[in-house]
């Protein structure tokens, strides 16, 4: 164990353990792709990945730079055309595990990447949109969302529902029988939120090292649950920074800041 | 009958002032070679289509091109922003209409198109707040469960545009690697322009008939264009260019700097071999290492 | 871990009295070996589904192992009829329930069950009877443009059975030449056993990876079996046995003709191994001449 | 020009010169077959086949047995699915010609290929069913029949309407909003007969060498209306004789009666 890591390195770490060995992950690039390697580098080596690209089992010589990547093809088991991915994949119900990222994450887990501030029409700031977000959203078995916790990407409502959470202007989840179960847990740089099963909504759960309740709660714009059994989180271990630095993100393309 | 045209003449008989066009590839084989063409053709009012814009449609937004976009991710992939696109949309230049969906329904509204059909049903969007920005996202019930599921329209572009790694002169076009939405693109169009970066003989298409994707039958033109995708890349031919996606942001963000751009690399070369020849040791940094498929045998 | 079992293990752990089966394959790789391990283990009630019945559907019902068939072509491709098919259908033997489409109908089906959508829109059947026969066709109301739109039910069989040429021990699998809708099959069924003429190192799959139609995360067990296809055929391995379907006419024509037939070359033999050592000649008679496909490249 | 010739040769090539080069044709076994390889051998080298099978541009090196042959798939253009083949190419109004047969035609073209005699439920002959008929009849641009004359294959009315002719229980085609335009020729041992422009009814429209418009009438269900002016047919030439004889069909398979 060292105390001698990023905030990025232990997140990577944390989403790497939510994985199960055997699972079939729908992966995005960045942070997820980093976390799905190191999982089959360590404890899940049958992990198998699928980008919305097409590229299923891939096992890329490099670190890709995007989901459509090269690497990720050669060598990879299959190459689905996109309405396979789409419509076979994830809406056939073969997605276990959903990775999600976002600029804003609000009470409910709902995701926005499409505008912020001003109004659809005329944004303050334009994001790219959904891509395959939405989508994944609604049929990944278990969401996991990752993103560094602040006040500005953790408000109590986001300025636009790109993504569906569990939650919808006071309607729950349920109603919109979406085939996936949601947003369960939220990979911070601070701590693990988790959602409230009956609820839906965010609630701390687990802290890590060195952080507070107080010290999560100043990052996030609700008043943030906290559950009655805080849990901890280990940092990173010596084997975990090894292949974070050495062999998955050597250039530090990823895990920098 | 030859297909075979150059791109000048493809583009001049094929896209028209107002089309909407879909020029298909997701991440793999972009067809910029097409999309500088229409730029220095002056194209204008075009509807651009495409699940991810990337940075030809950025370039043809600042080169005044759209009229409209229609799309489901419009970022710099692994890179960061569309700065033309943003400063449209963000009320910092000359706006464009948006029509917006996810990728699902992106490929939905090819799919339908493809298939003739006028809508494509999926199991998405409710709760969130696409539909409210776009009210082409409606709702359909099935017939048997009673459930209400999303649809969406069909995508029926004027034109398409397809770079692919081999075509005989008829169109006949093969692809391997990522297959992204190109079939569905082409079939759903009116008018096919394919580019490639290799003509081989027809016996060569007719040797592997399951990698073709389209038929040259729905095919209007076809390009030959060796290095058509860069700075995408084509598998089996040449890598991304990662460090044009990622020196792209410092070029974009300002907009005198993006227009300077396009009169060197765009109104500022004839064609594409001028374009490749203006960068000297691209084959060096990014011609594909080898990595062969294996054979088999389509005997009987 | 290793999928790869005997077919006899497959069938037992996979395949149960009352099941709805497809085994699919148009023409090409029809999964023969597996249709006459159904039989040797003697299921019943099973609902049969597939575009194309075939001579192995006509078996798997004079064995008596059908309750109903789901259907959009019932013949004997190239020759004639299938004969225990039409005496249970025109009341000379025990009946089985129909259920019926046209092709576009089965494979609007499968799609719809691959997608996990409960109906599929075509444009088709008014102005026919077969709605009038099929109640289960029925119609929807495109939401854009207010056309009404034929629809067909999902299809989700519980067990798909598809024969392929290659596949590795966790049954991604490999399939050229014709595709029929093997990789709907695959996608809409709850289980899936692949049957192969070849196991092959993963190594091979992940070198040509547009080459694989199904993904081993969907498939319960793999079978090699060798020959498994005949009398159809498999590209590359071996042609139609044409003979045998002409013959066939004159074996199942009359009911203990075929009994007898059943008799000798299903429960008389333990495994397709047997079936195969008993007709001598086949590999000279049938055997693929080489035709090899060409190679592409995957590098980068 | 020689008069050695039988119904079929003939049918074969009447079919033959009904297709005009570089079209793309929806090709069924047997005659239809045939008549596509002729037209390819004589005035039509670029007309395109296609198979439901999904077998595009096959250019067999011998004579198919089923549409899903191996020798339609060695040297083809390409290999289409078959929610390919009929999702895009059918569907997709990609398809000029479509050819058909059947156990039953009827005064509007309306074909059967499902039962005849009794009921659905319990019929007398069973036959194969639609396969790719139905919507083949519904979306090919223009539908050729084909078969021989007889009192029992042209009734005044079909059994079952298996793939929808010019009128159906009374009601027009054009209530269907059908893409194709419908059957418009029948093809048949002794004489052609064509759709009615305005009613859609078949009708006599041309004659084969030694055919009177009584023997033709004799051979047909309903009071088969003649039109004005008779077109004559012209016998297979020496060249489409051989063709056919020699190196189309040597084995007549598909010629023989």
């Amino acid at each position: 164990m060292t105390a001698d890591y990023t905030p990025k390195e232990l997140m990577a770490c944390v989403a790497a353990r939510e994985l199960r060995d055997g699972e079939v992950v729908f992966v995005g690039i960045g942070l997820p792709n980093l976390a799905c390697n190191l999982a089959r580098a360590t404890h899940a080596p049958k992990l198998l990945l699928i980008y919305e690209s097409g590229a299923v089992g891939a096992v890329p010589e490099r670190l890709p730079v995007s989901v459509g990547d090269p690497s990720l093809v050669t060598g990879c088991i299959m190459v689905a055309s996109m309405a396979d991915v789409f419509q076979s994949f994830l809406q056939g119900g073969r997605i276990e595990v959903g990775f999600l990222g976002g600029a804003q994450v609000d009470r409910w887990g709902n995701i926005n990447t499409t505008v912020v501030g001003g109004s659809y029409e005329h944004p303050k700031v334009r994001l790219p949109g959904s891509g395959g977000a939405a989508e994944i959203a609604v049929h990944a078995r278990r969401l996991l969302i990752i993103g560094a916790l602040s006040p500005r990407m953790f408000p109590a409502d986001v300025d636009f529902v790109t993504s569906p959470g569990n939650r919808y202007h006071g309607t729950p989840r349920s109603a919109f029988k979406h085939p996936g179960a949601g947003p369960r847990r939220v990979i911070t740089d601070r701590a693990i939120l988790e959602a409230n099963d009956d609820t839906g909504e965010l609630e701390l759960s687990a802290l890590y090292p060195g952080e507070t309740v107080e010290s999560v709660r100043a990052q996030v714009g609700w008043p943030l649950a906290v559950r009655d059994a805080l849990g901890s989180v280990e940092p990173p271990s010596a084997e975990e920074l090894r292949l974070l630095r050495d062999v998955l993100d050597p250039k530090r393309l990823f895990l920098k800041g | 009958m030859s297909k075979l045209v150059s791109m000048h003449d493809a583009i001049a008989a094929h896209v028209r002032d107002g089309d909407s066009v879909i020029i298909e590839g997701f991440t793999h084989l972009i067809a910029y070679s097409a999309g500088h063409e229409i730029i220095r053709q002056r194209r204008r009012d075009l509807t651009l289509c495409r699940l991810t814009p990337d940075l030809i449609y950025d370039q043809m937004i600042a080169a005044g091109c759209a009229r409209k976009m229609v799309f489901s991710w419009a970022g710099n992939p692994g890179a960061g922003s569309l700065f033309a696109f943003r400063r449209a949309v963000e009320g910092k230049a000359a706006p464009i209409e948006l029509e917006e969906y996810s990728h699902f329904g992106m490929v939905a509204r090819l799919s339908a198109g493809a298939a003739h059909l006028p809508f494509w049903a999926l199991r998405n969007y409710a709760g969130t707040d696409l539909p409210v920005a776009n009210p082409q996202i409606k709702t359909v019930t099935c017939p048997y469960t009673g459930e209400e599921l999303a649809t969406v329209p069909a995508l029926n572009p004027d034109v398409a545009i397809v770079h692919v790694q081999r075509a005989d002169i008829h169109g006949n076009a093969q692809v391997w690697g990522l297959l992204g939405t190109q079939k569905e693109a082409a079939f759903a169009a009116t008018r096919v322009i394919v580019v490639c970066e290799e003509i081989v003989d027809e016996a060569v298409i007719r040797a592997d008939p399951n990698r073709t994707i389209i038929p040259g039958l729905i095919v209007s033109a076809v390009v030959h264009e060796p290095w058509g995708a860069h700075p995408s890349y084509a598998q089996g031919y040449y890598d991304r260019d990662n460090e044009f996606y990622v020196n792209w942001e410092q070029v974009a963000r300002d907009e005198a700097s993006l227009a300077r751009w396009l009169d060197a690399w765009v109104y500022g070369v004839k064609d594409r071999a001028e374009y490749i020849a203006k960068q000297p040791g691209l084959d060096e940094r990014l011609k594909a290492k080898s990595r062969p498929s294996g054979v088999v045998d389509y005997g009987y």
